[in-house]
């Protein structure tokens, strides 16, 4: 019995919903990243699911290079990360306000 | 003809095959590294220049199965680019020196966002677009947190990765959202699903959506309101000579890209996004504008203005005619050369560490400094569009298009706007030239970066009095771009 | 002919721009001899103009040099044009003024500014040469602002004086005030006639039948006539006259007596082709001409300076003019016209050789008694005063009696008025210039002792002008007999100027009553008589003084301040019009309102980008919320586009 | 010499090019470079003036190039003279030589002050000549730079705030200007067929009858156009950026300003305005005349009460510059033909004001009127020369201001009397506020200690005026040297706008009613025309 | 069988995602998404995707997650403030965005009519052949330009984490 492809992109969407509202509400840069990771997943998972349903592999395809673009993200962003921990010394988003206005 | 066509991404071989060289050369020339690194930039931005300029235009867009085309409109976009990474190259090197900043790095990450615009440019699937924005991406968060030491630019970078992979994931959504439902990614393939619909509200909502999506994140590439909240902070804070590119290079490939999506991957006639663009461009002038009014900092003055010029640039998207894309194009042209310009000056200008880029800090710059001050000046005098400069013929035209669609209300608000950016651009010449000088700051000129702010100057007057060729090219590149 | 006529004003001019360029490097002989020579050619010109003016079968010569300003059919030649009338003008003006000028040499030796006089002078030959010349209303308005020109110029010639620097300013700005009246007359004239050639013009407008009344015409002369009371000082614009007498005296005696304040008069009579069809118009001049006649004379019954009263004087004698005008007697006021040229010019250039005599005081209650000491100037102005209070057989007496009988046996609107006006005028007349003889030449000198034997009578050069001028006072009526008593050779030569329409001389040469004429006469000469008489009483027998005249009180200190119509003037019109601009315009409209919505404008965009970039808090969450309303905003868009 | 419009615009470029390698140090050499250049200018107009036609109406000496063009647009490098330019490029051209010469106090970057003054002179002489409008337009803003520069760096205390107002103000106009330019091009296309920026092409289609626009349309264009002009001329209320740019901008800055710079205002009306849009001129003049005629009397009453004598002067300008503009609505021979007269007037001799009061001002650096009087006793020449000028400004006949104002008046007077009375006012008004200043300038006792060791004018600053004075002179005496050979082009100008106001309410019967004044007896047509009775 | 593994394995994402916005401790809060991220792996699993589920299993849940632990634990594990410092607006405002995408999707997403027959797409060890197929011959050059990805990546992370050198100024 197949998956009706409808939950599966309702649960895509609610991953997504999840991700947008951790990033919106967490202060720590690594947890928001964590959340923008989660978003990803989520667009991954409509992919595999659309993927699934139209009988192309082009989606998991596609899935494949962001899962490789996630790994070159966290390595640039957690570079990033490191750097600015190195001369700040926090993880407060909150306090990343140098420059506004 | 083959559909391995290698020609085809020559270009970005070339500039990648550089990128590597430099990082791998670079250990091994010693006190040579920074002029060779520089110098392999230049020679690679060169090279794709030329085999850009070499590549027979096919009429066959799928190349690669569908994944680039080779047109016109793309060939246009990557010269630019390469124009970019020259002046770019030239006028860094000198900073870097300054800054002691790692230059094998950043030229290769230089040549490399280039390639990745240029995939931005000639992809003809989401995702190549997406590749190719991705490696852009990637590589100007790295360079806007180029400088580690300094707290700003680690803000910048921070602030900048995150708002782009945050919006990368909703592209990324998108990008989903239109293969589900047009069951492909590929450009051609999706306007041919369009095409279908003869009303358009029978399109599916998820297609729509999709590609919605697929705006909002080229958007934020843009700084289109209100997308553009992130480049005021980001552009202060990243290292000058990477803010100048961040505001030419990722932006134009983001219109770019934004052209292809919404004439390529929407059919032409269809201009369904007008409203929203229409929005989105006032919004955006009206906060770039309104927002440099109070700026006292001169990068982020100037990072204001590139938000409102994304607006003006978005007046070629609303009209959606030849006119409005080609005039798109050209300014595009327009600006790299004045915005790399004004930046070149402000990196010369701010000094050691970066600690003098206040707008204060350039009083009496003018008559001390002519080969500064004048050059700033025509560079901000294109900024606010004034004629006999390419600003002016970019605007002229851009006007013209919206114009010629009748949006009179977009354009009496667009030259409102332009009046405003007057004030703020007059500002600056103002302290310049006209406040009693304050302390001497002797700028010292290297040779390259004095090339390339010289050569931008003249090149906007060189545009602004005889724009004929390269509107030409423009025209052609949009008219080959639309199937005309 | 036509290049001796051109040169008639042009050596003027030509002495002007000489002493104008380089006087200040001339020896003062060579600066009078250029200015006087040229003035004395001029005038010898004219009298050879004159001769051959007279054997010209018709009496008209029109000559145009070039075109001054065309403008589609808006044509204004450089053109002169002799006929009687302008011949007329043209000896007059000469003449006195060329015997002004002599007496000048003397008056203003000892002056720093000598070139700058005689310079200002001939200028002023000029402008009033092409004033009496000019063949056009455009031309005519080129002399007449350029004697107001020269008028401002000359009044404030001693300009370290603030008064006299105001003074010359008032004179322009009021001159102006009438030269509004009659520039939009003008306008109006052409939009009318389409042309401002005067013999075209009166061709048409002679064309036009007399009876009618034309409103256009009656407009057009009221317009004018606003520029002749200006120009010839009449209510209510004479205020500036008075306060002319700042200038040199010389001045007063050509400018502000003998020429220019005639202007007007000479305008009216030009234009008497349209004046004889706006009868209206005719009524009001004759009534502001015998108002001012009895207003100005009444206010010099009072004064103490002793040009001012002759200022007013002046002002009074115009008014006569202009009754003449007004009950259509041309001919009548251009002959008091000249009466009044030869002994006002007299009278003032007599007050100046008394004025020169005691270093310049003014002040009559500090003369008297000047008699001895001054006996040349002494008997002239005995002369002009008798001329101009009308005693028989001087000059004024048949000027003003023709007038009297014109404005009692005209049939114009109002001539009783005018003629009772008139008469009454001619009594104060003549009590107030005989106040004048008696406080000065006659009783104990009241010059202080210290002083009394520097008094000294003036050279010769200019007694010897008074000599000329007392003749001319004393015999020039005898060119215009009246009708009982001989030819009017005046009116005879004018004849043809004002033998377009029906004029009152016309009138008055028909055969009439004799006895009601000369029971005129008679009433006119009483009149005098009784006026002198009266000044005797006062000032000879009684011996009052001008301190004495403060015992009238309210009445005295009414007049005495000239019914303190600068200060009405003043309060009225300059100080609220100032007060409006000041604080009204300039701060209110143009700093505060305008100024103040452009700066507003900027700082609304100032405000709007503060509040603009106040969404840029710094903080990567507050951005990313944007991104994510902006992505809903996208997809609420796409759901009602689509959905 | 089929270049000759372009050689009379860009020789003085070419000496800004050349004062560009002079070196920084040598500052005489920059004087006379400049001079030198701006009195080749001269003389190359003065060739222009030897070959013009005068009886030509339409333009000479045209040159004409493609110049840029994208898909369809196509923007061409269109020169021509007429009439109306003639004499505007000729006092441009008059007038930049004296203002250098008048520039010998300017002692900071002189060589920049030079440059930017002959880059202007250029600017403005390509406005006058330009007949495509795009080419017209970058012209116009073109020429904003370097008079900005010349405020904002040579001006005196406020400069900054006068500059970047004068450029702000200018800006906001012509950017509205350029819009209706890109409508008009649109809208004359699509009528057409043919897409063109070329002023006489679209101006040919008009007359044709190929190209109507609607009264609506047309209304919008001329606001559009009307209000950079307005700004420029400036008509009330737009006139607040003038006397700060006036008063602020350097000697030679503010004379350019003044003589020229505001001509380009009332140029372009009656060089654009009236002709392209004939119906929307008409139904606006009434407004249009209004504010000149508040301009004319605001003017002058604020200058009344003006402490300073470059304000006032400026001011003077707001009630001059009403003038013109009024005659150039009245729409009749007369009026347009004064007006054009009056710019050239007022250039002359608001120039020389300006010119009079830098000279007395680099003597005391002080402006204020109340620092001043007496100076008649120890400048006579000075004192005398500027009683000329005055005497021009205030329009006394003989001299040039009376042939423009009694021809503006006539005009307005034949248009509509009231306007025409109103505008009579000026006369009384400009002699109040002139004379006042004058006497408390140079009348009076020599009471202040500073003053007594001022000293007369010099040779040079004698030659700066000398031309001057024998222009307005002439100009008052002689004036249809000027006014023959303009008289072509206005007639033509005129055309389109007399064709939609017919019939010319200026005849004037002489009415003929009844002694007790009732109903007028005028026949029917006449009865719409105003008469005063 | 499956359908029921679906949902578990859906519940559990949710649960985990929940977790990972809710969580105080950072760790924790990594840990949630490798439970999340392996849920999604049985997910993809099940929809026919074996090859992705294993590559996220072993690149995602595994490397790249490891990576972040590291950093947590290399920098400030214990420092954290969820919601404390929170206004409620902000709050509210979040959920609501995140609420009005979710709606907005879902909405999308019921309206999506898909084509009534579709060919069973590979699964199992077909599935890595043919996603092979295309990787190496469709998305070539995506394929490559990831390559470039990488690089730009591996330099970036170089450049911006290597040691300061020492300041030489």
């Amino acid at each position: 019995m197949p998956i009706p492809s409808l939950h599966v992109l309702i649960l895509s969407a609610l991953l997504f919903a999840i991700g947008v509202i951790g990033v919106l509400l967490r202060r720590n840069l690594v947890v928001m990243f964590l959340c923008v990771e989660l978003m990803l997943n989520a667009a991954n998972l409509a992919l595999i699911g659309f993927s699934q349903r139209l009988g192309l592999l082009d989606g998991q395809v596609v899935v494949f290079f962001v899962i490789v673009l996630a790994a070159a993200e966290a390595a640039v962003g957690l570079a990033l990360v490191i750097a600015l921990y190195r001369s700040r010394r926090t993880l407060d988003a909150d306090q990343l306000n140098l420059m506004k206005y | 003809m083959n559909e391995l066509f290698i020609p085809a991404i020559l270009p970005e071989i070339i500039l990648c095959a550089a990128g590597v060289l430099i990082m791998v050369a670079e250990p091994f020339l010693g006190r040579y590294g920074r002029a060779a690194g520089a110098a392999l930039a230049v020679a690679g931005l060169a090279g794709s220049a030329a085999a850009v300029l070499l590549t027979p235009r096919t009429p066959v867009d799928l190349l690669f199965h569908g994944m680039v085309t080779l047109d016109l409109f793309g060939a246009y976009c990557r010269l630019l680019f390469a124009a970019i990474g020259v002046l770019m190259a030239l006028g860094a090197a000198a900073y870097l020196r300054r800054e002691e900043l790692p230059h094998g790095e950043f030229h290769a990450l230089l040549l490399f966002a280039t390639a990745g615009m240029n995939f931005m440019v000639t992809g003809a699937d989401l995702v190549m677009t997406f590749v190719g924005l991705e490696i852009l991406s990637i590589a100007t968060y790295v360079l806007a947190g180029f400088r580690r030491r300094d707290p700003r630019s680690n803000e910048s970078g921070m602030k900048y990765f995150f708002m782009g992979a945050f919006s990368s994931a909703i592209l990324l959504y998108g990008i989903a959202l239109i293969y589900g439902a047009a069951g492909s990614t590929n450009y051609g393939a999706v306007r041919r699903f369009m095409a279908g619909f003869s009303n358009l509200s029978e399109l599916p909502l998820m297609l729509a959506l999709g590609i919605g999506l697929v705006v909002v994140g080229f958007s934020f590439k843009v700084a289109a309101a209100p997308f553009h909240v992130w480049t005021p902070d980001v552009y202060e804070g990243a290292p000058t000579p990477v803010t100048a590119f961040m505001s030419v290079g990722p932006k134009a490939a983001g219109f770019a890209a934004l052209v292809r999506i919404l004439f390529q991957l929407v059919p032409p006639d269809q201009p369904v996004w007008t409203q929203l663009l229409l929005v989105s461009a006032v919004l955006t002038m009206l906060v770039g504008n309104l927002g440099a009014i109070p700026q006292r900092n001169i990068k982020r003055l100037l990072a204001y203005s590139s938000i409102a010029h994304a607006g003006y640039l978005l007046i070629g998207l609303v009209t959606a005619s030849a006119t409005g894309l080609a005039a798109m194009l050209f300014y595009f042209a327009a600006y790299l050369l004045m915005n790399i310009g004004a930046f070149a000056v402000v990196a010369l200008v701010s000094g050691p560490g970066e600690t003098r880029v206040a707008i204060d800090d350039y009083r009496g710059l003018g008559f001390r400094q002519p080969v500064l001050s004048f050059p700033l000046t025509v560079c901000l005098v294109s900024l606010a569009g004034i004629p006999a400069t390419a600003g002016f013929i970019g605007k002229f035209f851009l006007f013209s298009a919206a114009v010629e669609r009748e949006l009179y209300t977009l354009v009496i608000i667009a030259i409102l706007n332009s009046l405003v950016s007057v004030y703020y651009y007059l500002r600056v010449v103002v302290v310049m030239f006209m406040q009693e000088p304050g302390e001497p700051a002797a700028v010292e000129i290297p040779a390259a970066a004095g090339a390339v702010i010289v050569a931008c100057s003249l090149l906007i007057i060189v545009f602004g009095l005889f724009p004929s060729s390269l509107l030409q090219v423009s025209g052609n590149a949009i008219l080959n771009l639309l199937g005309r | 002919m036509n290049s001796l006529l051109l040169w008639i004003p042009l050596l003027p001019l030509l002495g002007f721009v000489l002493n104008g360029l380089f006087g200040r490097r001339l020896p003062k002989p060579l600066v009078h001899w250029i200015a006087c020579g040229a003035t004395g050619a001029s005038f010898l010109l004219a009298a050879i103009v004159f001769q051959r003016f007279l054997n010209l079968p018709e009496r008209l010569v029109q000559v145009v040099y070039f075109r001054w300003i065309e403008s589609g059919d808006f044509v204004a030649n450089f053109g002169l044009l002799l006929d009687p009338l302008s011949m007329v003008m043209a000896l007059v003006v000469t003449g006195v003024g060329f015997l002004i000028h002599v007496y000048s040499i003397g008056y203003m030796w000892a002056d720093d500014g000598y070139y700058r006089f005689f310079a200002y002078m001939n200028l002023f030959m000029f402008a009033m040469l092409m004033l009496v010349l000019a063949d056009n209303y455009l031309l005519l308005f080129l002399g007449w602002e350029g004697v107001g020109l020269c008028s401002y110029l000359l009044i404030g010639f001693y300009f370290h004086k603030p008064s006299a620097a105001a003074a010359g300013k008032k004179a322009f700005i009021v001159n102006r005030i009438g030269d509004f009246g009659f520039v939009v007359g003008l306008v109006l004239l052409f939009v009318t006639f389409r042309t401002l050639d005067f013999r075209t013009l009166f061709a048409q407008v002679a064309a036009l039948p007399v009876e009618a009344h034309y409103g256009v015409l009656t407009a057009i002369t009221l317009l004018f006539f606003v520029g002749a009371t200006g120009k010839s000082a009449q209510i209510p614009l004479y205020v500036w006259l008075p306060d002319a007498m700042e200038g040199p005296t010389p001045v007063s005696a050509l400018i502000h007596a003998a020429t220019m304040v005639t202007a007007g008069v000479y305008m009216v009579a030009r234009s008497n082709p349209m004046y004889g069809r706006a009868p209206e118009t005719l009524f009001w001049v004759g009534l502001v001409g015998a108002l001012t006649a009895v207003f100005a004379a009444t206010i010099g019954l009072f004064q103490r300076d002793i040009k001012r009263v002759l200022a007013y004087s002046t002002v009074s004698q115009l008014g006569y003019m202009f009754v003449a005008l007004g009950v259509g007697a041309y001919a009548t006021g251009i002959f008091h016209l000249m009466t009044h040229a030869f002994f006002k010019a007299l009278l003032f250039l007599g007050s100046g050789s008394v004025i020169l005599a005691l270093h310049h005081e003014q002040d009559m209650q500090a003369m008297g008694g000047l008699r001895k000491y001054l006996p040349v100037t002494a008997a002239t102005m005995w002369i002009g005063a008798l001329a101009i209070a009308g005693v028989p057989p001087l000059a004024g007496f048949f000027s003003k009696d023709e007038i009297l009988w014109h404005a009692f046996s005209g049939g114009a609107r109002g001539h009783l008025v005018f003629f009772g006006l008139a008469t009454l005028a001619a009594g104060l007349t003549a009590f107030y210039m005989f106040r004048l003889i008696f406080l000065t030449f006659h009783g104990r000198t009241r010059v202080p002792e210290d002083r009394r034997h520097h008094i000294h009578e003036s050279p010769r050069p200019m007694t010897a002008v008074l000599a000329v001028l007392a003749l001319l006072a004393a015999a020039g009526g005898f060119v215009g007999l009246p009708a009982w008593l001989g030819p009017n050779v005046l009116a005879d030569f004018l004849q043809p100027v004002f033998a377009q329409l029906p004029s009152a001389e016309a009138a008055a040469h028909a055969p009439h009553d004799l006895a009601q004429e000369l029971a005129v006469t008679g009433a006119a000469v009483l009149v005098g008589l009784l006026g002198i008489a009266a000044a005797w009483l006062a000032f000879v027998r009684r011996g009052a003084l001008p301190d004495d005249e403060k015992r009238l009180g309210a009445a005295h200190r009414l007049v005495f301040n000239k019914y303190y119509i600068d200060e009405l003037y003043d309060r009225a019109i300059v100080r609220p019009l100032a007060w409006i601009s000041e604080s009204w315009l300039w701060r209110i409209v143009d700093a505060g309102l305008i100024d103040g919505l452009v700066n507003g404008a900027g700082a609304l965009a100032g405000a709007l980008g503060d509040g603009a970039r106040r969404v840029q808090n710094g903080l990567t969450r507050t951005y990313l919320g944007w991104v994510a309303v902006g992505a809903i905003g996208v997809g609420l868009y796409v759901l009602f586009l689509f959905g | 010499m089929e270049h000759l419009l372009s050689i009379v615009i860009f020789l003085p470029m070419l000496g800004a090019v050349c004062l560009a390698v002079v070196p920084r140090t040598r500052i005489g050499a920059h004087r006379a470079v400049a001079l030198v250049a701006a009195l080749a200018g001269f003389a190359a107009s003065l060739v222009l003036l030897g070959r013009f036609q005068s009886a030509r109406a339409d333009f000479q000496l045209e040159e004409f190039h493609r110049w840029f063009a994208m898909g369809g647009f196509q923007v061409n490098y269109h020169l021509g003279l007429d009439g109306i330019s003639l004499f505007l490029v000729l006092l441009t051209t008059f007038i930049t030589p004296i203002a250098i010469l008048g520039s010998w106090s300017v002692t900071k970057h002189v060589r920049e002050y030079m440059i930017f003054m002959l880059v202007l002179e250029s600017g403005i002489l390509g406005v006058f000549l330009s007949l495509d409008l795009v080419l017209f337009y970058l012209f116009w803003e073109v020429m904003l730079i370097p008079m900005y520069f010349l405020i904002g760096v040579w001006g005196s205390q406020n400069r900054i705030y006068a500059a970047v107002k004068f450029f702000l103000y200018t800006m906001f106009g012509s950017l509205f200007m350029l819009v209706a330019v890109i409508a008009l091009y649109f809208w004359h296309g699509q009528a057409a067929g043919a897409f063109t920026f070329d002023y006489p092409q679209i101006l040919a289609a008009m007359e044709a009858g190929r190209f109507a626009l609607p009264l609506d349309r047309q209304i919008l264009l001329f606001l559009a156009f009307g209000i950079a002009f307005a700004i420029k001329v400036p008509l009330f209320p737009f006139h607040t950026w003038l006397p700060d740019a006036h008063t602020e901008a350097p000697t030679a800055g503010s004379v350019v300003l003044a003589a020229v710079l505001l001509k380009m205002g009332t140029y372009g009306f009656l060089r654009f305005c009236l002709p392209l849009f004939p119906e929307a001129s008409v139904t606006l003049a009434p407004w249009v005349s209004v504010l000149a005629l508040i301009g004319i009397i605001y003017g002058a009453l604020v200058c009344m009460v003006q402490p300073d004598l470059k304000r006032l002067v400026a001011y003077s300008s707001v009630s001059h510059l009403g003038f013109v503009m009024l005659g150039l609505f009245a729409f009749n021979i007369y009026g347009v033909q004064g007006a054009t007269y009056q710019m050239l007037n007022h250039g002359v001799s608001t120039g020389a004001l300006f010119l009079l009061v830098g000279m007395i001002y680099d003597r005391r650096h002080t402006r204020r009127i109340a620092d001043f009087g007496g100076l008649a006793h120890r400048m006579p020449v000075f004192a005398a020369l500027f009683m000329i000028v005055t005497l021009s400004s205030i329009g006394l006949p003989g001299l040039n201001g009376f042939v423009g104002e009694i021809l503006i008046l006539q005009g307005a007077f034949a248009d509509n009397h009231t306007f025409g009375i109103l505008a009579a006012t000026g006369l009384i008004l400009s002699a109040v506020y002139m004379l006042t200043m004058y006497q408390r300038v140079f009348l009076g006792p020599l009471n202040r200690d500073e003053n007594r060791a001022l000293t007369d004018l010099n040779l040079r600053e004698k030659l700066t005026l000398v031309p001057i004075v024998i222009l307005i002179v002439w100009m008052g005496v002689h004036s249809s040297t000027f006014l023959r050979p303009m008289d072509a082009s206005l007639q033509k100008a005129l055309v389109r706008v007399q064709q939609v106001r017919q019939p010319p309410p200026v005849i004037h019967e002489v009415n003929r009613e009844p002694a007790g004044g009732g109903a007028p007896g005028a026949p029917a047509p006449q009865a719409a025309a105003p008469t005063i009775r | 069988m499956t359908v029921v593994l679906f949902y578990i394995s859906a519940f559990l994402a949710v649960l985990a995602a929940l977790n990972l916005i809710l969580q105080k401790k950072t760790m924790n809060a990594a840990l949630s998404l490798v439970v999340c991220l392996a849920a999604l792996s049985i997910i993809y699993f099940i929809l026919s995707a074996p090859f992705i589920g294993i590559i996220q299993l072993v690149v995602y849940a595994g490397a790249v997650m490891v990576l972040f632990l590291v950093v947590i634990m290399l920098l400030d594990p214990f420092s954290e403030v969820v919601l404390r410092n929170h206004n409620r607006l902000w709050v509210f405002f979040s959920v609501l965005l995140g609420g009005g995408l979710f709606a907005l999707l879902a909405f999308a997403f019921s309206t999506w009519q898909p084509p009534a027959d579709t060919p069973a797409i590979p699964a199992a060890a077909r599935n890595t052949e043919a996603l092979a197929e295309l990787l190496f011959n469709k998305y070539l050059l995506p394929f490559e330009a990831v390559s470039i990805l990488i690089l730009v990546a591996i330099i970036g992370a170089v450049v911006l984490a290597k040691k300061q050198p020492p300041a030489r100024r």
